[in-house]
Parts: structure tokens; sequence; C-alpha cells
């Protein structure tokens, strides 16, 4: 039997809704970040199954899939920096303490 | 013979990514999350070997799972005291976070499983694109190829390294 | 350009002048020269006007000058006078004048205050002698912001609050305004912002009336006092520092009724006869409503404040019985209660800047301690309870005997109803002086206060002249108002 | 007879003088001042008078009109506009004299009376703004200029009443009279708009044509509007309450403004708008004489029982000027032969009673400047020391009793007369309070001449005759009290203008005599003797009648009742809170609505990222569902 594209998008959307579930429901920043990463990371795949399966001629999405793997390492560096400082200032990267910053 | 053999791995990978994004999510400590992550990353490259994109596979191990999940394990090193162990989070918010991921869930994999995809015709099995091939293409201005974003990411990262540095750094 | 410019380029001056000033001095020195000035500008402007008129000049307005500066939407400088904005003109030069000398004193942040004060008068200015209705609009929003900030930073009591109700609600108002001003000039076929013009064209649909002139009348009713939108004058006149009160209701509210009857009443003149009587009724009550209310406060300003809202009932209730007589006494009103208010705003605040209580019943036989502006206060209670002699008397009489002259019997016995309020005026405003002149004073604290100061003479005194000036000589001025009246009220009779 | 003007602009220029300078000038200069300028106008006025009456009259016998000057002062509309001017007819010119001299008496009287009181000047400028006004008043050419000066007496009055505003007591007493007297010039005012509306006019001669296109219908409305602004300012029931507080004011003021001329205003106006009167609204006239009727009586047994000797004169004129109402008010026809007679006798009562009555007041002044009261209890046998004032009073008393040859006599007499051409019932009611009138005059002249002397106090005290420029006034107006009776009033005055002859009717002149006579023996019979036992067990016997009319019949009570509870408690205190609570509150409560509704909504805008991915996922999953059915 083929793998066809849609087990490889089953994989990619249980991904990400976990991702999602994790964003909505984790309290520390760093887990939420965790979040993130898999939300990405399912996007990632979707676009190199969608040139892989689609489009095999083309390298659209292999590509747009390495420069967002380079683009998401980056976001977390930098993500990662603002909470050491914010955990610097604050002892604590828990969401709920640190809710002076909106008003 | 080939076909069954990836059946097999594909299978295999699958449920791995699958436990280990929802264990991500789920458990309590936010070293083990990490440590999962790195697992559902080390995962989703097997998958990317499996389409035949070994580069990219080999980037995501390199960049996801040794770069950033190194990242992530010092940071929580550093931030995590008392309360590394995470806030149990009010009933109703996962609850309503679990309604509202599986209702979406639910409502893509419908999606995904009515939409009729067209497979391209043609070689099935994948060609292995060249890292020549591809180190040309970065950095080719023709068309299919990508200077401008090499350089756009290039620039980005290097802002993304002085903002670190800049964020991160004691006053 | 014609001199009337300089109704905006003196307070620009100023304002330019109190900028650069350094040192309370050279701050008092620009003021006085520049309200002098005005003053100075609007006396040579009533004679240069009667002058003119006498020498035959018949258009509705004289010396017009006129400058088209967003030309898409027509919206022009067009500057002029007839013999209502004149009179307001005058009024409003004389309040400023005296405004200078009453907040002599004031503090802190005097230049500031000054900054602020010169804003709101260029404000006033440009409002009179605007002819456009955008223009116009553009003057009377700079009159009103300079408001919160005075009364915010410079009041008393409950500012903030006071400020911001005022501030609000005349927001409002002018909110309805600007919907009423752009209505009519779509109304009117869009060609021209020029109030003359569009009442020469007299072409806005009936139905369109209807929907405009209430708007309008409402907006400009907001600033007027009309009941029940009144309100915001009881507290933001307590609050306010004293000239501020006397500017903004010596002037600030005659800009309500200035805009209902060149604005609203004119230009829809349809609407204003069959809707007219709503208005009627609502300013009939706040003419006898507002007195009552004077009758038992305790607060001085309050009194005066309610006092207020009754004679600038009056001014509206006057402007809808559509009558030349009616409308010349409404426009008198508005003069000789802006003279009457203002000289009493500043009396009280002067008492209150010695005594600091406006509570009526703290204070008792000031008669003695302060005679001047004892004095004063009696002369200003009698001109507001209409004592022939003082400008209220002449005014309120030229309001009643017109509007009796209605040929509607409705409007006659309103105007009986509001006849009623000077017997109601007359037990506040002697309430008033039997509690507070009258007696022996009890308290030690009061025994050693001052009398007033040069400045605050020489300010009650110009109140006081101008009063009994128009008072015993009021001939000239109605022959003014009447005949510049008259084209207006010939539109709105059918 | 330009210089008419000059009345008017004089006293107006001295007080303006007197009031902006008189705080720079000694006492005696002020006074100076203010005399020179009175003295003068009543020069001017008797001038004009002798010019007056001695001018030829018309060919059907009347005085001619005359309006030597009159401006536009204030115009209302082409026909309607406020003249300035000096009107000249035989009432006007004979209230000339009676303000000017009476006037002139109080401000020479005044010189010794308020020697020395703080605010001389201010007491001098006042004077002469009354003066002003009143002159203004009788001389106006029309309703408004009447209007205009009516107001101006009315405030000269409240700053005279107000004059030692020290005194609780007086402010209560000025304010009470400017407003009541201010409550019954609405009804003027609204009776002269009536009036312009259906006569076309303010002049004295409404529009022919208007009144025959059913204006006349509303004549006897305007005339009876009109009449409530009369009987406030002559204090007629009930409307009469200011004037006895009105004694609070200086002694000399209440001669000149609360017994001679103020006062009888309202009668004046009766009389200046008589014609029409007459005419169109008889009717109203006869209200106007049960009013008048009514009021002197009830004001002549409130005065039988009062002690305070100011508060006596007070309702004496209360109840003098009911007289002079009840005269205008019996008249049915312009001629005096017909019936017309009433008018005649009323402007001869206000003109006699206006001398004799400042006389009395001035009287009850040196009596009060030397007891320090207004009690009759600290009285009593004064006569042995104030001579002059003894004999001037009882002039006074004799004159108002009706007793001749003194003016009084004359002029009641012919009050009578009119009244019992009316009808017989009026007739011996006016007769009867005659009798009361006599009674009571010579109850207070025994009580502060005779009767049981304070003897404790006047050692203290010792009371003497008074300063010449006290005791002067007192003998010109004795004087003139004694023979103005003699004037042939009628030749100058009459209801329709022509000369009228008096003749003394014997039965009604008898009667009146021996009615006074009568309550006179009355009246010295009981409260001559130092001891007053018939008085007393009267008192006692009627003793709740005696109580109500001590207390003036509790009238007062109810206007207090009125004022406070009515208009204070149940109008403008509700009105008050009306509207800071309800129309304030609507406001607020649009402001706290907008406050609340954006403080629920603000919740949306939490600054919660999750939150917000939450909304977004929804929204999107929402989305997508839309799209996908």
């Amino acid at each position: 039997m083929m793998i066809n594209i849609e087990c490889y998008l089953v994989v990619s959307t249980i991904m990400m809704f976990a991702g999602i579930y994790g964003f909505f429901t984790r309290h520390n920043m760093l887990a939420m970040l965790i979040s993130v990463e898999l939300m990405l990371n399912a996007t990632d795949i979707n676009f190199a199954v969608f040139n892989r399966f689609l489009f095999p001629a083309m390298k659209e999405g292999y590509f747009f899939s390495l420069f967002s793997i380079a683009i998401s390492a980056a976001e977390t560096a930098i993500a990662i920096a603002i909470m050491i400082n914010i955990y610097r200032n604050v002892r604590s990267i828990q969401t709920k303490d640190i809710e002076d910053m909106k008003w | 013979m080939g076909a069954t053999f990836e059946t097999i791995v594909f299978g295999v990978l699958a449920m791995f990514i699958i436990v280990m994004s929802v264990l991500t999510v789920t458990t309590g400590r936010i070293v083990r999350s990490a440590t999962y992550l790195l697992f559902v990353l080390l995962g989703t490259a097997g998958l990317y070997f499996l389409l035949g994109y070994t580069f990219l596979g080999s980037v995501q191990i390199m960049v996801y799972a040794g770069g950033v999940v190194v990242l992530y394990v010092f940071s929580i090193l550093l931030t995590s005291g008392a309360g590394d162990k995470a806030q149990k989070a009010r009933r109703s918010r996962l609850f309503a976070g679990l309604v509202t991921s599986v209702a979406g869930a639910a409502l893509v994999l419908f999606i995904t499983m009515t939409h009729h995809f067209v497979p391209a015709t043609g070689n099935e099995i994948p060609v292995e694109t060249g890292i020549n091939n591809i180190g040309r293409m970065m950095i080719g201005s023709g068309k299919y190829e990508y200077i401008l974003p090499f350089e756009a990411v290039s620039i980005f990262l290097l802002a993304c390294i002085v903002g670190a540095l800049l964020i991160a750094r004691k006053r | 350009m014609n001199f009337l410019s300089l109704y905006i380029f003196i307070p620009l001056l100023m304002l330019v002048g109190l900028w650069l000033a350094k040192g309370l001095k050279t701050v008092r020195g620009v003021m006085v020269v520049g309200s002098s000035a005005l003053l100075m500008l609007s006396i040579g402007l009533v004679i240069a006007y009667l002058s003119a008129r006498h020498a035959g000049a018949a258009a509705e307005m004289l010396f017009r000058a006129e400058m088209m500066w967003y030309p898409s939407l027509h919206i022009a400088y067009s500057v002029g006078v007839d013999g209502i904005s004149v009179a307001m003109l005058l009024l409003s030069s004389i309040i400023v004048f005296t405004g200078t000398f009453v907040s002599w004193r004031l503090k802190p942040l005097t230049k500031e205050y000054f900054l602020w004060f010169t804003l709101l008068a260029m404000g006033v200015f440009g409002f009179f002698i605007s002819i456009d209705l955008f223009t116009m609009f553009m003057f009377y929003e700079v009159a009103l912001i300079p408001m919160y900030l005075l009364i915010g930073v410079w009041g008393s009591g409950p500012k903030e609050y006071a400020a911001m109700k005022l501030t609000l609600m005349l927001m409002g108002g002018s909110a309805l305004l600007l919907i009423g001003i752009l209505g009519i000039f779509y109304g009117s076929g869009g060609t021209t912002m020029n109030i003359l013009e569009i009442a020469k064209l007299h072409n806005i649909p009936l139905a369109q009336q209807c929907i405009w002139f209430p708007i309008t009348f409402l907006g400009f009713g907001v600033l007027g006092a009309l009941f029940p939108f009144h309100t915001w004058s009881p507290d933001g006149h307590a609050s306010a520092p004293t000239a501020v009160s006397m500017l903004h209701a010596g002037v600030l509210m005659k800009l309500g009724g200035y805009g209902c009857f060149r604005v609203a009443m004119y230009l829809m003149p349809e609407a204003a006869n069959q809707m007219g009587w709503i208005f009627l009724i609502l300013t009939g009550i706040s003419v006898v409503y507002g007195a009552f209310s004077a009758c038992v406060q305790t607060d001085l300003k309050y009194i005066n404040a309610y006092s207020s809202v009754s004679h600038c009932g009056l001014v509206l209730f006057a402007l809808l019985m559509m009558n030349r007589a009616a409308a010349t006494g409404a426009v008198l009103q508005m003069l000789s209660h802006g003279l009457t208010t203002a000289l009493f705003f500043a009396l009280i605040g002067m008492i209150y800047g010695r005594t600091h209580t406006r509570n009526i019943n703290e204070m008792r036989g000031l008669m003695r301690i302060m005679p001047f502006l004892s004095v004063g206060f009696v002369l200003a209670g009698l001109a507001n309870l209409g004592l022939p002699g003082f400008s209220g008397f002449v005014a309120e009489m030229t309001i009643f005997v017109g509007s009796f002259q209605h040929f509607d019997a409705f409007h006659r016995v309103l105007t009986i109803i509001a006849c009623s309020s000077i017997v109601i005026t007359a037990v506040y405003i002697l309430r008033l002086i039997g509690k507070i002149l009258y007696g022996t004073c009890t308290n030690k604290a009061h025994l050693k206060l001052s009398d007033a100061t040069w400045e605050e003479r020489l300010a009650v005194i110009t109140l006081i002249c101008c009063m009994a000036g128009l008072g015993l000589a009021p001939s000239w001025i109605s022959h003014m108002i009447s005949n510049s009246v008259g084209p207006i009220v010939s539109q709105l009779i059918p | 007879m330009e210089y008419t003007i000059f009345i008017l602009i004089l006293p107006f220029l001295s007080f303006l003088f007197l009031g902006l300078a008189g705080k720079w000038m000694s006492h005696r200069a002020a006074g100076l001042v203010g005399t020179l300028t009175l003295g003068a106008v009543a020069a001017m006025s008797y001038l004009t008078a002798f010019l007056y009456f001695t001018a030829p009259r018309l060919a059907d016998g009347t005085f001619a009109t005359l309006i030597p000057v009159n401006f536009e002062w204030l115009p209302f509309t082409s026909t309607l506009s406020i003249d300035m001017g000096v009107l000249l007819d035989p009432i006007s010119v004979m209230m000339l004299i009676v303000i000017s001299t009476v006037s002139l008496m109080v401000h020479i009287y005044s010189f010794g009376y308020m020697k020395g009181e703080r605010g001389f000047q201010r007491y001098y400028s006042f004077l002469s703004l009354f003066s002003m006004s009143m002159l203004g008043l009788v001389l106006a050419t029309n309703i408004f200029q009447m209007y205009v000066y009516w107001e101006l007496v009315g405030v000269s009055s409240y700053l005279l009443i107000g004059f030692f505003y020290t005194r609780p007591a007086a402010i209560a007493a000025s304010k009470k009279a400017f407003i009541v007297t201010r409550f019954a010039d609405l009804g003027f005012l609204i009776g002269i708009l009536v009036y312009s509306y259906y006569g076309g006019t303010f002049s004295f001669h409404p529009d022919s044509s208007m009144l025959m296109a059913g204006g006349a219908a509303m004549m006897p409305l305007a005339l009876g509007l009109m009449f409530i602004g009369g009987a406030g300012k002559s204090a007629m029931f009930p409307l009469h309450i200011w004037l006895p507080d009105a004694m609070e004011g200086p002694t000399p003021v209440s001669a000149l403004i609360h017994a001679a001329t103020m006062v009888v205003a309202g009668v004046y106006l009766v009389a200046r708008m008589f014609p029409l009167f007459i005419v169109y609204a008889p009717g109203v006239l006869h209200i106007v004489a049960y009013v008048g009727a009514f009021t002197a009586f009830f004001a002549a047994s409130i005065a039988c029982v009062q002690s305070d000797i100011k508060r006596v004169l007070a309702f004496s004129t209360i109840s003098q000027i009911g007289f002079m109402m009840v005269a205008l008010g019996v008249c049915t026809s312009l001629d005096p032969n017909l019936g017309g007679l009433g008018y005649m006798a009323s402007m001869f009562h206000l003109f006699t009673h206006a001398m004799f009555k400042s006389l009395l007041f001035l009287c009850a002044g040196c009596i009060i400047e030397q007891v320090h009261s207004n009690e009759m209890s600290a009285m009593g046998g004064l006569r042995k020391y104030m001579p002059v004032t003894h004999i001037a009073f009882l002039i006074a008393c004799l004159a108002i009793s009706g007793i001749p040859p003194f003016s009084g006599f004359f002029s009641k007499d012919e009050i009578l007369t009119a009244s019992f051409n009316f009808s017989p019932i009026m007739g011996w009611v006016m007769a009867i309070i005659a009798g009361m009138t006599a009674f009571y005059m010579f109850r207070i002249y025994f009580g502060i001449f005779w009767g049981t002397e304070n003897k404790e106090l006047h050692e203290k005290l010792h009371p003497h005759e008074n300063p010449l420029t006290m005791t002067i006034p007192l003998v010109i107006l004795a004087g003139i009290t004694c023979v103005a009776g003699f004037i042939p009033f009628g030749q100058f005055i009459s209801s329709n203008g022509q000369a009228y002859h008096i003749d003394i009717e014997l039965s009604t002149a008898l009667t009146s005599i021996i009615i006074g006579v009568v309550s006179i023996a009355l009246a010295i019979f009981m409260y001559m003797r130092p001891t007053q036992p018939v008085a007393d067990s009267l008192a006692r016997k009627f003793k709740e009648l005696y109580t109500a009319a001590y207390h003036r019949f509790y009238v007062d009570e109810v206007y207090q009742f009125i004022t406070h509870r009515i208009i204070f408690g149940c109008i403008s205190t509700p009105i008050a809170w009306i509207d800071r609570h309800i129309i304030d509150g609507l406001l607020n409560f649009s402001a706290w609505s907008a406050y609340a509704t954006s403080d629920s909504i603000r919740s949306l805008q939490s600054g919660r990222v999750q939150q917000y991915a939450f909304v977004f996922l929804l929204g999107a999953l929402a989305l997508i569902l839309l799209l996908i059915l």
C-alpha cells in the first residue's frame, strides 16, 4: 500500500492542534513557546509534503520549509532572550505574573 | 517490498510523532516537555528523510533538534526555580482548549479527508536533489532561485543575534 | 482683509506675546494692551457701523470680506457684521477686558492661564464675525476646548468632574451641530457655506428642514442652557475660575442664542415655524424652573448659574416668538445678561477669594466689611431682577412686550408664565442680598477682610457703567439691533 | 413749560452726586445738597401749579392737558414704545405739590432726626432717588413710563426700609415689602401687556379702532390687572401685609413713602385710568370700591388694638387709602354732579391725608426720638415735655377724625356723600369706619400724651422738645392741615375736568361730625385716665377677637405659610432636587452607562495572548465552517 498525502496531513494536523492546545492551556511561557514550535513544525511538514506529492518537480515548499526553520530558530532565540530578561526582572515566566506590560 | 517497508517506517514514525507531540503539551514538567519536543522534531526529520528530502531532514536535526532544543534546555535551566512545575491550569480552561482543539482537528481532518488531492503523475520515487544544486538555487537570482530570501534571512538572523544579545545581556 | 480680521489678529498677537513673555509684569502688560485694543476696536466698530448705516448702507451685513480656504467644500473665511454681531462683539470685548483685570492676581501658571483665556476669546470673536457656517463652527470649537483646561486646571471644588461634564455636554452639542451644518449645506444644494447665500437660496426642502432644524437648534441650545440640557451650567460655573465663569456665562452662552437665531432659525424658517412650539415650551420651562431652582440654592455660584439658566432661557424663548420686537429683546437680553452675570460672577469670585466660602449661610454682614464689593453686589442684584435704569429692565420689557404682541393666544399665555419669573428672581436675589450683605458679621475671621483692590474696582465699575449706560439710553442700541433683526425675522414670518 | 423736566433731572443728579461722592462729604453738606435740590424742585412745582391753574381754561371748561416734554426712550414696535416725558394735568400737578411739599418737609426734618446716623449721605441720596421716581411716576405720559418709575419707587422704598441694614427686622421688612409689591407689579405688568395688545398703545388713550375691533371687551381684564398692581403699592387687602412691617424704616421715610406718597400711587393709578374704568369697566371699579371698603374696615379694626404707635399709623394709612379707593370705586359717571363726585373726593382726601398723615408720622418720629421706643407703654403724659409736638399731633388727629374745620373733615365728607349716593349701605359702612378712625386715633393720642406716664423711663431719658429742624416741618404741616380744607378743590379737579362747586351736604356732614365726636368721647372715656378699666375689661371679654386683631388676623402667618411651605417647600426644593437628581441624574446615568459598557467590553481587550489566540481560532473555525457549509 502506498502512503498517500492524507496520511502525512493527518500527522501534521494532529501535531498542529496539539500545539494549539498547548498554547491555550499552558501558563509557562516556555511551554507556550514549545507549543508554538510544534505548530511551526506541523506547517513545515505540510509544505514539504505538498511539495513532494503535488509538485515534485519544483522546490518552493522545500525552500519554504528551509527558511521557516531558520526563522523559527531565530524567533526562538529572541523569544528566549526576552524571557530570560523578564525572568531577571520578575523572577517568573508565568503568564499571570507578567500582566503589567499590557496597561 | 520497498513500499511495505516504507509504510511500516511511516506508521512507526507517525505514531511516534503523534504520541510525542501530545505528550509535549500534556506533560506537567517543562524539561520533559522540551525532551518530547526533541523527539517530535527528530521524528519530523525522519518524515523528511522518508519523503526523500534528506537535506531538509538534516537541517531539521541540526538546527532544530541540535540548536533550538539545546537553547530551550538552557533557558529552562536558567529560568526554572520553584515554579518549574507547570501551574495546573483551570479545569474549564483545559476543557475549552481541549474541545476547541479537538473540534478544530476534526474539522481540518474532515476537510483533508474529503478533499480530493490530485497527486502529480510521473516518477513516484523521490529524486534527491543534490546539495550543490540546492546551494546554487539558494544563491541564484533566476527564476525559482532564492537569493533574496536567503539574504533577507541572513540579515534577519544577524539582527536576531544582535537583538538576542542586547535583550538578554545583563545591565 | 478688512479690519474685522483684527479680531483674530489681535488675539493671535496676544498669544505670541504671551508665549514670549517672561515674568508676571510682561504677561499682564500684554493682556492689558491686547484687551484694551480689542475694546477700542469694538467701540470703533460700533461707531463705524452706526455711521455706515447712517450713511445709508443697506446691505444685511457690512464690512464683508471673503477668502476661500477649502474650495472643494466651499468653505470660506468670510466675515461681516450686522447689528446683532456688533452688539455681541462689544459685549465680548467688554467681558474680556474686565476678565483680564479680574484675573489679575490669579496664581499659579498665570501665563498659561492667559494663553488659554486669549485663545477662548479668539474663538468667541471669530464666531461672531464669521458668516460662513463651517468657519463659524470651527471658531465655536476653538472657544470650547480651552474651557476644559481652564476649569480643570485653575478651577475650584470638584473641578475635574465639572470640566469633564461641561466639555462633554458641549461637545455632544457640537456634534449635533456638525451634523446639522452638514445637513444644511447639502440640503441647500451643497454649493455654499455662506449663511447669507443659503438664506437667499432658501431651498432646503421642508422634510429635511424638519430633521436638521431640531438638531441644529439643540446643538446650539445646549450651549444656551436649554432645559433639560442645562445641568452643565451650575457645575461648570461653580468650579470655573472667576474670569472664566464671566466669559462663559457672559459670552459663551450667548453663542448658543446667537447660533440658534442666525443658523437654525434663519436658514430653516419653515421648520422653525412648524416645530418652534416644542422648543418654546422647553424654554418656558427653563425660565421658570431656573428661577425656582435658584431660590433654594446655598452656593453663591449655583444661584447665579440657575439664574443664568432662567435668563438665557428667556433669550431663546424670545427668539422663538419670531417677531421683531421679541427678537430684539432677545439680543438685548443677551447683552444685558452678559454684563449682569459677568458682574455677578466677578463679585462672587472676589468675595469667595476673601472669605473662602461660597455658602451663603456662612456669610453675614459683608456690607460693613467690604462696602465697595457689597454695593456692587446690590447693584448687580437689582440689575438682575430688572430694575429700570439697568439693562435688564430694557431687555426683559422688550421681550415681554414683543412676545405679548404675538397673534397666537398660546404664545401670549406662555409670555405671562415667563413674566412670573421676574417675581421669583426678586425672591432669590433679595434672599441672597439679605443673607450675605446685611446683618452683622458674626464670623471673626471675616472682620479682618479687605475691600476691593484697584483692578477689581476697575472691572466692577466698567461693568456697572456699561449696564447703566445700556439701561438709561437704550434706544440707539435697540434701533441698531432691531434693524438687523428685521431681515431674519421677515424670513421667519410666513 | 419745558423746565418741568428739571423736576425729574435735579433729584436724579442729586441722587447720583450723593451716591457717588457722598462718601467724601460731611453730613451737613450732603443734607444741604439734598434739601436744596428738593427746595428747587418744590419751587418749580409750585410755579408749575400756579402757572397751570391760572392759565385760561379750554372751551369745554377743562384745564388743558400739557405734554411739554416727550421723547422716545425705548422703541418696541412701530406703534409701541416707552416714551419718557412730562404730562401735566390737574391730578399730576396736584400730586406734584403733595410730593414736593412732603418731601421737602421730610428732607428738612431728617436733618434733625437722622443726625449723626451712619450712612447719612446714603440716606439723602436714597431720598433724592425716591423723590425723582415718585415725581416721574405722577408725571408719566404713558402707562409704561409709569411702570418704570413704579418699579423705581419700589426699589427706593426697599432701600429706605432696609436703611438700618444690620437689624434683622429691617432686612425682613424690606424684603417683604419689595417682594409683595413686586408680585403685585406682575399683575400691573400683565395688565399693561393686555392693555397694549388690545388697545394698541401705552398711552392713556387707547386706539379707538382697536377698541372697536373687540379690544373693549378685554379692557376690564387689563384694568383689573392694573388694579392689582395698584393694590399692591397701596396696600389693599390682602396685599397690605408689607406696609406695617415697612415701619422698620426711619420714621421720616415712613412719613414720606409709606404715608403720603408712594402708598397712594395705587389710588393715583386708578384715578389716572379713571376715564377708561368708568367707560369700559364700571364693574371692576365697583370691585375696587368693595376691596377698598373691606380694607378700610379691616385695617381700622386692627389699628384699634395695636400698641406700637407706628403700626397704628400704618394701619390707619391703609384704612385711609381704603377710603380713597372707595371714593373712586363708587363713581358711576364721569359727571361729578351725576355720580362722579367720588373722583374729586378721592383726590381731595389724598391731598389732605398726605398732609396730616405725614404730620402724624413726623410727630411720632419726634416722640420716638425722645423715648427710644415705638411702644405706647414707654410713653404717656408726654404733653408737658413736648408741647409743640402735642398740638401738632392733636390737630392731625382732629383732621383725620373728620372734625371741622380741619382739612380731613372736608375731604372725608365728600367721600361719605359719594358713598351715600352710591348706596346707603356703603355710606353707613364708611361712616362707621370713619368713627373707628376717630376712636383709634384718639386712643393713641391719649396713650401718648395723657394716660399713665412711664415715669421711670422718662426720668432717665428726660424727654424734651426736638430741635427746630424737626419742629418747623411740624408747624408748617399743621398749618396746611388747618387751612387745606378750605381750598376749593372741585374748582381744580373733578372727574370730567370741569369746575365743580363743593357744597357741604348738611345731613352727611352732621352724621359724620356726630359719629366722630361720639368716637372721640368714647376714646376719652376709655383711655384718658391713668387707668383704663373699660378698655381692659373689653379686651378680656373679647379676648379671642382682641388677640386675633392684635396679631393682625394672622394674615402674615398665612403668607409665611404660603411662601415658606408652598413656594420654598413644595415648589423650589423639589425642583432643585429634581434638577440635581433626575435631570442631572439622567445625564450622569448616560455617562455611567457609556462607562459601564466600555468597562464590560474592555475584558475582551485583556492583553492575554492566549485568550486572543483562542478567540482568533474560534473565529477562524467559524469562518471555515461557514465556507464549507
